[in-house]
Order: C-alpha cells, then sequence, then structure tokens
C-alpha cells in the first residue's frame, strides 16, 4: 500500500494543490486536511504547505498555528511522524514550537520570489534521505518573511546537531541567519524550510526537478506511527 | 448626534423643490432634469447617489459609448463563433476547445493608485479578479501594464515602489501568479501614473455565470466583507451639511475615498464562491466594484426579467450611522452578490460557514419591474433598474485631429546625428540597454510570486505569460499586453494597431494562436477635442486591426482624464492579447542555448524606421515622425508560421523585436538562456539601422541546426522573409556583433540589471 | 539624547484587516471579553535633544504615518 | 469597557531591518539627529472590565507576542 501524505489547507493557504502534486507525483496518496478537522485520516505523515494563512495578519503562521488540526498534528509529531513545514508552513510549525526559531521580514524589505540554489546539509532527516550528502539542488524561494532567527545558542546548538538541514549558497536572499534555509528537529522527523521544493518537482513549470526528492524521502521514512 | 433625517420617495413627492447637490455629484443639469422626468418626481438622496455614479463617465461610458460601438459594428459572425460573452459583460469569455472556456478582462485603477499607491494599486487588482471570478471562473493568473513617471523623479519613487508592492502583496496573498505586465517611464504620467491590472481564469464551458437575476422570489444574497464608508468620497456631501446649511450640526465630513483591500477576505471569498458555482446555488452572480452596491442591484435587475426589491437594514455595516446613500454607494472591497433560489439558501449559507464568510439574504427578485429599496420600513429608492445601469446619457462629444499634428509628424528623426562607428554603435548599444524602458524589470517582478498553483510555463521575463489549464491534455493559454504609447502618440491610428500587432505576436512568438482581444484605453480628458480624436482614432485602429487579423475584442476598460493639469498623458490604449496553445509543453522559451547547436534567423524585414523609437528618446530626447508601418498580414503570417515551427519542434527560442530594435532582442536572448552569441549583419545595409530600427513583424528565432533547412524552405515556401543574423555559441560568455563590437555577458548583465535597484534601493 | 514613541494607528473609518483577524482569532481561542481590536505600528525613536517638536510632528507626518488613512501621536518619553 | 494597549517590539539583539530603512531614510530626507529607529506594533484592545490583568499578560504572551523574538508591554488606559 502506497504512504499516505497528508495536505493540510488553512483558509489562506496556496501551495496546497502543488504540494498535493508533488506528493502524488511521488507516488504517494495525497489527502487532503481541513484546519477545522482534527482528524488526520490515517496519514502516515502531514506536509504543511505554503501561502498566507489567515492572511498572515498579526505574524505569519500565529493565527494558523491555533488551528483545531494542529493539535493534532503536534501530538502525532510527538509519536514520532514526519511533518514537512513549506514556507508558511515553516513558519507555522516554528510558531507551534515544534521547531526552534522564528522567521521575520526580509531584510531588504520585499517580498522575494526568484529561483535559488541550495545545499543540502543533512540527508538523513525523514525529508531528505534521497539527495546526495552536500547536493547542491535549485527551488524556487517565494516569501517575504523568510528571515530565519534564533539566538546564538539556538544556532549553536542546531548547528552542532547537525540540524540546518538546507542552507542558501550564492547569495543569502533574505537576511537569515548563517544562510540558515531550513531546520529540523532533534530527531529529524520534523523539517521546516523557506523554498518551495513543491514547485521544482518539473521542468516545465518550475527551474528543475530538484525539488521531488523531499517529497521522495518521505516514502522512505516510514512512518514511526499511523495517525489515528 | 441625531440621526439625519432619511429621505424618502414619500418626501421626494411632497418637496419637489428641494435643491439637491447634483453639481456636487458630478451631474449636469441635464442629466439631473432627465432623472427627474424619468421618476416623474425629484430623486431621493439615495437615488440621486445611485445615478450619480452610476452615470460617471466610469461606469456608463458616456464619452466613449458611441465610438465603442464601432467594436460591434466590426466583428464578423466568424470571429464571434468562439465567444460565448463578450462586450457587455463583466468580461469577455472565449471557447478554446475540448470543452474549456477561458474569460479575461484588464481595468484601470490609475487615480486611486496615485492619492495612496499601495492600496490603490492592491485594490485594482482585486477588482479585476472579483470580475472574472463573477463569470463562474476560477481565476487564473494577473498581469500589470503599469506606466509611470521618469524613473529618476521623486514622486517616482514614492509611487512606483508602492504600486508594485500592492500588486504584490495582494496579488500574491491570493495565491495568483503574476505572469507579465509592463513598466514603462515617460514624463506625462508623472502626476498620473497607470496602473491596469490584467486577470485570467478559466471554466468548463458549461458553467458560465452571468450577472442576470432572474426568478421571481430568489433571494439575493450579499456576502464577503462588512460594507462600511470606503471610498464614498464626493457622496460624502449628500451626508454633510456643508450643502445645506450649518457646518457644525454633525453631518459627515468628507471622507478620503481610498479603500483598503484585505486580500485574505478575498482568497476565502474566491474559494467560497468557487464552491457555490459548483454545487450550482447561484442563478447569477455579480461582482461589487465601482460603485459596489447601487451598481450591483440595478445591473442584476436590469439584466434579468423582473425587478428586485431590497431591504437595506439587512446590510451588514462596519461603520455606525451610515445613510443609505452611503450604503450603496460604498466601494468596500471583497464583496459579492448572488441570486439565489429559496430551497438553497440553507446550503449556500452552510457553503458561506465553511468558509467563514459573512452572507445575508438583503432582498429578492419580484415580478414586478422596478428596482425598490427600503430603509427602516420607508422606501428610498423606487427606480427603473435598466435607466440606472443602462440608459445613462450618451455624449457626442466633439474631437478633431489637433493643429500640431503636422508639425509633430513632420518633425522625422532622420536628421538626429547617428553613431557610425564601431566604438559609437558599442556606446549606443550599452546606454539603451541599460534605459529604464529598455533595462530588465526584476527589480519589479521578484516581488510578485509567478510560482503559485505550478501551472506557469512561462512567466516575466518572457514574451508572453502562459498557463497550463488542464493538467491531463497541457492545454493551456498565453496573455500578453502591449502599448507603445509614443507610437500612438504620432499616429493614433497606427500606433494602436502597432500596440495590437505587438501583443499579437508576443503571444505567437511563446508558440500560442492568438484567439481574443481585451484593452484598456486609457486617455486624457474627453473635453479636450484633441484627446477625443486621438480616442476616436485608436479605437478604429484597434477594431479595423482586430478584423483584419479575425481576433475579437472581448471586452475592455476606458479610462478617461488621465492628466496633470492641462496636460493629458500620451495616449496609452494597453491592448491584450490571448492566445491558446494545446500542449504547453511546446512552449517557445525566450533565453538561447538550449539546445547543442542553434542558428539565430531573423524573420521579417528592417527598414529605417526610428520615428518614437527608444534610441531618438534615450539619446536625443525626441518625438516626432511617424511609426514604424504596421503590415497586419504580415503579422498573421508570422504567426502562423512560429505556431508552426512550434508544433513541430523547429524553434527552441524566440523574441520578438520591438522597442530597442534588433540589438535588446539579442542581447535579453542571451541574458536570459545565460548564452553567447555570435552576430553577422549584412554587411550591404547600415549597421545603426540594423540594430536600432523598430521596424514592426519581426521576430528573432534560434533554430537548431537540424530542423534549419526545413524551417527556412517553410518560411520561403509561404513568402516570409527571414535571414540567418548569427549563431548560438554556448562556449563563449559573450555577444559578439561581427565588424562592431564583443560584449561579456557580465558586462551587458550590469548595464540591464542595475539600473532599476540603483534608482529604486 | 531623548526617546520619542510615535504610534501609528488606521484611521476609525478604514478597514484594519488585521485587527480583525486578531480579534477573531481571540474569539476562538477561547479569549471571550476583547470586543474589538485595532492593529497599528509603533516606533521608538532616539534623537538628540536639540531635535524640536515641530521637526518630529513632520516625521511622523511626512513619513511615519500616511495621513490618506492613518492617524497617528507623538510622545515624547524622558530618559 | 477599557481600553488596553500592548506594544511588542523586536527584541534589542534581534534585527530591525524595517527600523533600520526607517532611520536610513530620515538621513536621507534631510532630518538629522534620528540616532535610532526601531519598529514593533501597537494593539489596541477594547475589552470588557472582567477582564484580568492575567489574561490580558496571556493574551500578550502567547499570542500577540512572540516570545522567541519580541518583547511587549501591556497597559490599561481609563475610559
Ligand atoms: N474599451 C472597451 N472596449 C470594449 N469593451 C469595453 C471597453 N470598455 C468597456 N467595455 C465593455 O463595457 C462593459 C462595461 O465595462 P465595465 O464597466 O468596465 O464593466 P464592469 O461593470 O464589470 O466593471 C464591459 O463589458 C466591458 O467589457
Ligand atoms: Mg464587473
Amino acid at each position: 500500500m502506497s504512504a499516505r501524505i497528508g495536505v493540510i489547507t488553512f483558509p489562506g493557504t496556496l501551495d496546497d494543490v502543488d504540494a498535493a502534486r508533488a506528493v502524488t507525483r511521488s507516488g504517494a496518496e495525497a489527502v487532503s486536511l481541513w484546519h477545522g478537522d482534527e482528524d488526520l485520516k490515517g496519514v502516515d505523515a502531514v506536509i504543511v504547505p505554503g501561502g498566507f494563512s489567515y492572511g498572515d495578519y498579526l505574524r505569519c503562521g500565529a493565527i494558523a498555528r491555533f488551528a483545531p488540526v494542529m493539535t493534532s498534528v503536534v501530538e502525532a509529531a510527538g509519536r514520532g511522524m514526519p511533518v514537512l513545514g513549506i514556507c508558511n508552513g515553516f513558519q507555522i510549525l516554528c510558531e507551534a514550537g515544534l521547531l526552534p526559531g522564528a522567521l521575520v521580514r526580509n531584510d531588504k524589505l520585499h517580498f522575494v520570489c526568484r529561483d535559488q540554489w541550495l545545499r543540502v546539509e543533512n540527508t538523513s532527516t525523514s525529508w531528505t534521505t534521497r539527495y546526495d550528502e552536500g547536493a547542491e539542488v535549485l527551488i524556487p524561494l517565494k516569501s517575504g518573511e523568510g528571515g530565519y532567527m534564533a539566538d546564538e545558542a539556538t544556532l549553536d546548538e542546531l548547528e552542532g546537531e547537525g540540524r540546518v538541514v538546507f542552507r542558501y549558497v550564492d547569495g543569502n536572499p533574505n537576511g537569515s541567519r548563517r544562510d540558515i534555509a531550513g531546520v529540523c528537529s532533534a530527531d529529524g522527523r520534523i523539517v521546516g524550510l523557506m523554498p518551495h521544493p513543491e514547485h521544482a518537482i518539473d521542468a516545465l513549470t518550475g527551474p528543475s526537478d530538484d525539488g521531488l526528492g523531499v517529497f521522495l524521502s518521505a516514502l522512505d521514512a516510514k512512518s514511526l506511527v499511523t495517525s489515528a | 448626534m441625531e440621526t439625519p433625517a432619511v429621505d424618502t420617495t414619500a418626501l421626494a413627492e411632497q418637496t419637489p423643490e428641494q435643491a439637491q447637490p447634483y453639481v456636487e455629484l458630478g451631474l449636469a443639469d441635464d442629466e439631473y432634469a432627465r432623472i427627474r422626468e424619468i421618476l416623474g418626481r425629484r430623486p431621493t438622496d439615495a437615488e440621486l447617489a445611485m445615478y450619480s455614479v452610476m452615470w460617471s463617465e466610469h461606469c456608463s461610458y458616456k464619452s466613449s459609448k458611441k465610438h465603442l460601438a464601432y467594436f460591434g459594428e466590426t466583428t464578423t459572425p466568424e470571429m464571434r463563433e468562439k465567444m460565448l460573452a463578450g462586450i457587455g459583460e463583466n468580461a469577455g469569455v472565449v471557447d478554446i476547445g475540448d470543452g474549456w472556456a477561458v474569460t479575461f478582462k484588464v481595468e484601470s485603477h490609475n487615480h486611486p493608485s496615485y492619492v495612496e499607491p499601495y492600496q490603490g494599486a492592491a485594490t485594482g487588482v482585486g477588482g479585476i479578479v472579483r470580475d472574472i471570478l463573477a463569470m463562474g471562473a476560477r481565476p487564473l493568473a494577473v498581469a500589470d501594464p503599469l506606466r509611470f513617471g521618469p524613473a529618476d523623479a521623486p514622486d517616482t519613487r514614492r509611487v512606483l515602489p508602492g504600486v508594485v508592492a500592492g500588486i504584490a502583496g495582494y496579488g500574491n496573498c491570493l495565491g495568483l501568479p503574476n505572469i507579465g505586465g509592463e513598466v514603462v517611464f515617460d514624463s506625462s504620467y508623472a502626476g498620473n501614473p497607470l496602473v491596469n491590472a490584467l486577470c485570467v481564469g478559466a471554466m468548463r464551458v458549461e458553467d458560465l455565470h452571468l450577472a442576470h437575476a432572474s426568478g421571481t422570489g430568489n433571494k439575493v444574497i450579499l456576502f464577503g466583507a462588512r460594507t462600511g464608508l470606503d471610498g464614498i468620497g464626493g457622496v460624502s456631501v449628500l451626508a454633510s451639511d456643508s450643502f445645506s446649511g450649518d457646518e457644525n450640526s454633525g453631518g459627515r465630513k468628507k471622507l478620503p475615498s481610498v479603500q483598503v483591500g484585505d486580500p485574505f477576505m478575498e482568497k476565502v471569498l474566491i474559494e467560497c464562491s468557487l464552491e457555490l458555482f459548483a454545487k450550482k446555488l447561484v442563478v447569477g452572480i455579480q461582482d461589487l466594484g465601482g460603485a459596489g452596491l447601487a451598481c450591483a442591484t440595478s445591473e442584476l435587475a436590469a439584466a434579468g426579467d423582473g425587478g428586485m426589491h431590497i431591504d437595506l437594514d439587512r446590510v451588514p455595516l462596519r461603520a455606525e450611522g451610515m445613510t443609505p446613500a452611503e450604503i450603496l454607494s460604498s466601494e468596500s472591497q471583497e464583496r459579492m452578490c448572488a441570486v439565489v433560489r429559496p430551497s438553497d439558501v440553507d446550503a449556500f449559507m452552510e457553503v458561506c460557514r465553511k468558509w467563514d464568510v459573512t452572507a445575508t439574504v438583503i432582498g429578492e427578485v419580484t415580478d414586478g419591474e422596478r428596482l425598490v429599496i427600503d430603509w427602516h420600513g420607508q422606501t428610498v429608492v423606487d427606480v427603473p433598474p435598466r435607466t440606472v445601469a443602462h440608459q445613462g446619457p450618451v455624449y457626442d462629444r466633439p474631437y478633431a485631429r489637433p493643429a500640431e499634428q503636422d508639425a509633430l509628424q513632420a518633425d522625422t528623426p532622420d536628421s538626429l546625428p547617428r553613431p557610425s562607428t564601431p566604438d559609437e554603435l558599442r556606446e549606443t548599444l550599452l546606454r539603451l540597454i541599460s534605459s529604464p524602458n529598455l533595462a530588465s524589470k526584476e527589480w519589479v517582478t521578484q516581488q510578485y510570486d509567478r510560482y503559485v498553483r505550478g501551472n506557469t510555463v512561462l512567466a516575466q521575463p518572457a514574451d508572453s505569460g502562459m498557463v497550463r489549464i488542464d493538467e491531463s491534455t497541457g492545454r493551456g493559454v498565453a496573455v500578453a499586453t502591449d502599448c507603445n504609447s509614443r507610437y500612438v502618440y504620432l499616429d493614433p491610428y497606427a500606433g494602436t494597431q502597432l500596440a495590437l500587432a505587438e501583443a499579437y505576436r508576443n503571444v505567437a512568438t511563446s508558440g500560442a494562436m492568438p484567439v481574443a482581444v481585451t484593452n484598456c484605453l486609457n486617455f486624457g480628458s474627453p473635453r479636450d477635442p484633441g484627446v477625443m480624436w486621438q480616442f476616436e482614432r485608436a479605437v478604429h485602429g484597434l477594431a479595423d486591426g482586430c478584423a483584419e487579423l479575425g481576433v475579437p475584442v472581448t471586452g475592455g476598460n476606458v479610462s478617461f482624464y488621465n492628466q496633470t493639469g492641462d496636460q493629458a498623458i500620451l495616449p496609452t490604449p494597453v491592448v491584450g492579447v490571448l492566445g491558446v496553445i494545446d500542449d504547453v509543453s511546446r512552449r517557445i522559451p525566450t533565453g538561447i542555448g538550449a539546445e547543442a547547436g542553434e542558428s539565430l534567423l531573423l524573420l521579417g524585414e528592417t527598414h529605417d524606421e526610428f520615428g518614437g523609437s527608444a534610441w531618438a528618446q534615450v539619446v536625443h530626447g525626441h518625438l516626432g515622425g511617424l511609426p514604424p508601418k504596421v503590415d497586419l498580414e504580415r503579422e498573421r503570417l508570422l504567426a502562423e508560421i512560429l505556431v508552426a515551427g512550434s508544433r513541430d519542434g523547429m524553434i527552441s527560442a524566440a523574441h520578438d523585436v520591438s522597442d530597442g530594435g534588433l540589438a535588446q532582442t539579442i542581447v535579453e536572448m542571451a541574458l536570459i538562456g545565460q548564452c553567447g552569441a555570435r552576430i553577422v549583419l549584412d554587411p550591404d545595409a547600415d549597421p545603426f539601422v540594423q540594430l536600432f530600427s523598430e521596424s514592426a513583424g519581426r521576430v528573432l528565432v534560434a533554430v537548431p541546426r537540424t530542423e534549419e533547412l526545413r524551417f527556412t524552405e517553410m518560411c520561403s515556401a509561404r513568402g516570409l522573409p527571414w535571414r540567418k543574423t548569427g549563431v548560438v555559441d554556448p562556449e563563449a560568455d559573450a555577444v559578439h556583433i561581427q565588424d562592431v563590437a564583443e560584449f561579456g555577458l557580465d558586462e551587458l548583465r550590469e548595464a540591464w540589471e542595475g539600473t532599476l535597484p540603483t534608482l529604486f534601493g | 539624547m531623548a526617546r520619542v514613541v510615535v504610534d501609528v494607528m488606521p484611521k476609525p473609518e478604514i478597514l484594519d484587516p488585521q485587527g480583525q483577524a486578531v480579534a477573531g482569532a481571540l474569539g476562538r481561542l477561547g479569549f471571550t471579553g476583547v470586543t474589538e481590536v485595532r492593529q497599528g505600528k509603533h516606533f521608538e525613536l532616539e534623537v538628540d535633544d536639540d531635535v524640536d517638536d515641530e521637526t518630529l510632528a513632520k516625521i511622523a507626518e511626512g513619513f511615519l504615518a500616511n495621513p490618506v488613512i492613518e492617524e497617528w501621536t507623538v510622545r515624547r518619553i524622558d530618559s
């Protein structure tokens, strides 16, 4: 039976169709999850996609983290279910305390949409096993509040534990500390990143198909648990 | 403060002599007289508000209607074949095959964007997206043709970043990819920038929704944002006492006519509406844009087969003490109005609850012929809806070719000193590609999300934006908007045809077949006979051009009064062309270097044509003479060749030749493809003319060596002139123009990409 | 050296989608009793002592606030 | 009914690009003497009288501010 991967839709989520397409393209089944339902429909992993949940009012992700579905996600993540947060999803996971740090306004103050080179720094997370160590990938970045911030102690800890998963190369687009584009939880099962691998699954509609590896990796991650 | 007495129809009957501020509301004496005649009494405040706003230039097209009729007259039955909805609907709809229908339209939001650039531009995007949604379509993408004053003017530094941030802030949050547009600088736009927004949407043919309120007993439901004091502007004179007496008696002070957008609400409204359509819960639907409820109720009722009764007390309000006139003319954003069968109301409300969208039954369709609106149990509006929506005044404004036009056309660029030595040519090229109008627009476009929804196949920088509509078949559409207003100024008829030709060519250059046209006609004051002449010529040029190309005008928008003081903007009829491609995987990109060996072929003919050119502007600050010649027969042939070339895989890259000439085209193809090229000019012709002339009807194509013979034979057989102009050179990090100069790609990149970041930070 | 605080708020008649979103979320989070929320900007400026009130007013009106849609207050805080 | 003001500011050690941009622009506009600008958010809440300080503190810390990067103050304003 193929893996079933949930894709959450909040009001204002935009890239849910894209995330679902990427899941399907990788050979898994995409299951759509609604922000107002606590039910995770028995999925093996969850993607919190990009967009502007609740208009990004107050702070990006600040309102969405309180949605009923997030209660279940936090609980399932605690039991080891793989969770991926992309862009707004990354912001939501940080707000929810599943990942350390916070995302702030880009240093140049403008929204930035561009094809961005990233280095995959950790290939043992649930979402990166299909990449070669140190691989450089070209993936769209599109965000206005993508600057990764955490205090020095946290940053040192992340570096020390190998929890920086993706790093910007060829120029830091948004002022992120230590060029961090994505991080993971201590057990490597929760990953958040600002760039959009789901927009790089096909050279027709994206700059490359380099992003597919993220979704294929989830097939290998075979959940420790399945959501109830 | 006591609530002001409400003006009712009963009161109006009793006080026929009461003076009314119709002049302040923009109505002429005879227009006011006509309203009295229609109603057989004086209008109430609320009626006066409705008529004044619906009979405004913006809503009634009173100065342009007479001329716009020419579009209908020149549309042949053959051109009409694929049109499912045309002029007169919210947006035109075209059948693109396979059961798909596409709708697209451009609208202007010029004045609001000058007053408050961010919100003005943001709400411009919001408005056009609701227009497309109101056709029953899912909005797919947006584009934004923009015009500003000189790039280095201080006010441009206020307006441009705000406008761009507003379009980005709203469009990105809506989840609509931005796939194109224009950024043009000219001093004539200094006090009057042009912010035009285009939206394209798609639906299954059977899902087309028209704005009709039929079926007696059907409910009228207002849904979306609450109604506040947004954009009331002029109508606030009805509540102020400056007109009827004492300043201090508590009337409302004049409100800023600025609207603030809530893109999140709009996103939710889109998803909610699409779910309502899918569940077939909607009989008729109308977006609320300019003129708010006044427009939506009168247009819905006018288009239906009965009357309508509205209970204004039920409208959810955001501000206290709003008068009926204010509620009717409020331009609060993110609202829609639907007509729903009574048996579907519960299901309708259920969908709205799911999306957390406020929805309220505010009235119903009646079997009468009148639009009746009540407030606190009394009737404040009782009118024949057609008189409000469609029977506004029609002006036959005087128009005349300005006396200066001859002198302008006689002032040709022929005597301007031209570069001739290799050094001069080299310097001219670098100067042109770094000039604000020709420089890379990445500073603007990288603020726009072009990826969202994962169907964008081409976006800026590209000749046209292209989105996939059907993932299973690969069917998609391409859109381009163009207008060189310098050409239009020199010759409005030919200049508008050149705008059409360029947009048409841009669509074909990406491999799509052009099928329909929309427009946004931005002009100065219609009271100026010279401006009216420009307008009349532009409409004729466009309509005749469309007839010649066989593509119908499906809709458009007119924006008059674009001027600073007495100085009108350059006439700017922005033309949008929609094309269809049956498989987006055969799109033609702009950048070279994708194939191992490619030849560069210039299709079309180059003449010594510099009137209105970028060279004349940048180097000499000159505008005079005649624009390049337009040959639509040639454009059509060129398009057929490009589409055939794309279908048979004979073209690996292509880019049209327009502003800045061939030099600009080559530089962009090289920089976008990050690949060098060797160019060989015709030794028997002037290199300056070959590099910088702006002759129309030309495209530079890259053809794989293996296809070269087949492709050139096709061109020759069909009578399209072509000339081999060079080869792609992936080994070289340079563009080498034989006997002229060599340019490193880095040097070109710095010149082309450095300008806007330097100006705008 | 003085510290100056400038608060900038959307005008009362102008839509405040952010404030509305916050108010809505508070309700869903179970915080009852908050009937309205408006959200604006808060600036803290360190200024030399010779910067006078008129200059501060100009900075607030002409730059920190957008008078078309916002209102503002300027306060000096002793330090 | 009471009015409550919550001000939320980036922590001193967190980069504040918006504040920096404002400070830079003021310099270019010829306003000398403004040595530092920081930009945060200003919330005005209308709350029922029975909403206590503890609840307000929770709203500020748990929702209006993100303690990872921001600090905040809560003030009641009589009305
Ligand atoms: N320049 C034009 N060319 C063709 N049709 C036009 C033009 N300007 C306006 N129209 C048509 O007139 C109708 C009314 O336009 P408009 O008021 O902009 O529509 P809406 O009421 O949806 O805002 C529309 O169908 C529009 O397509
Ligand atoms: Mg409309």
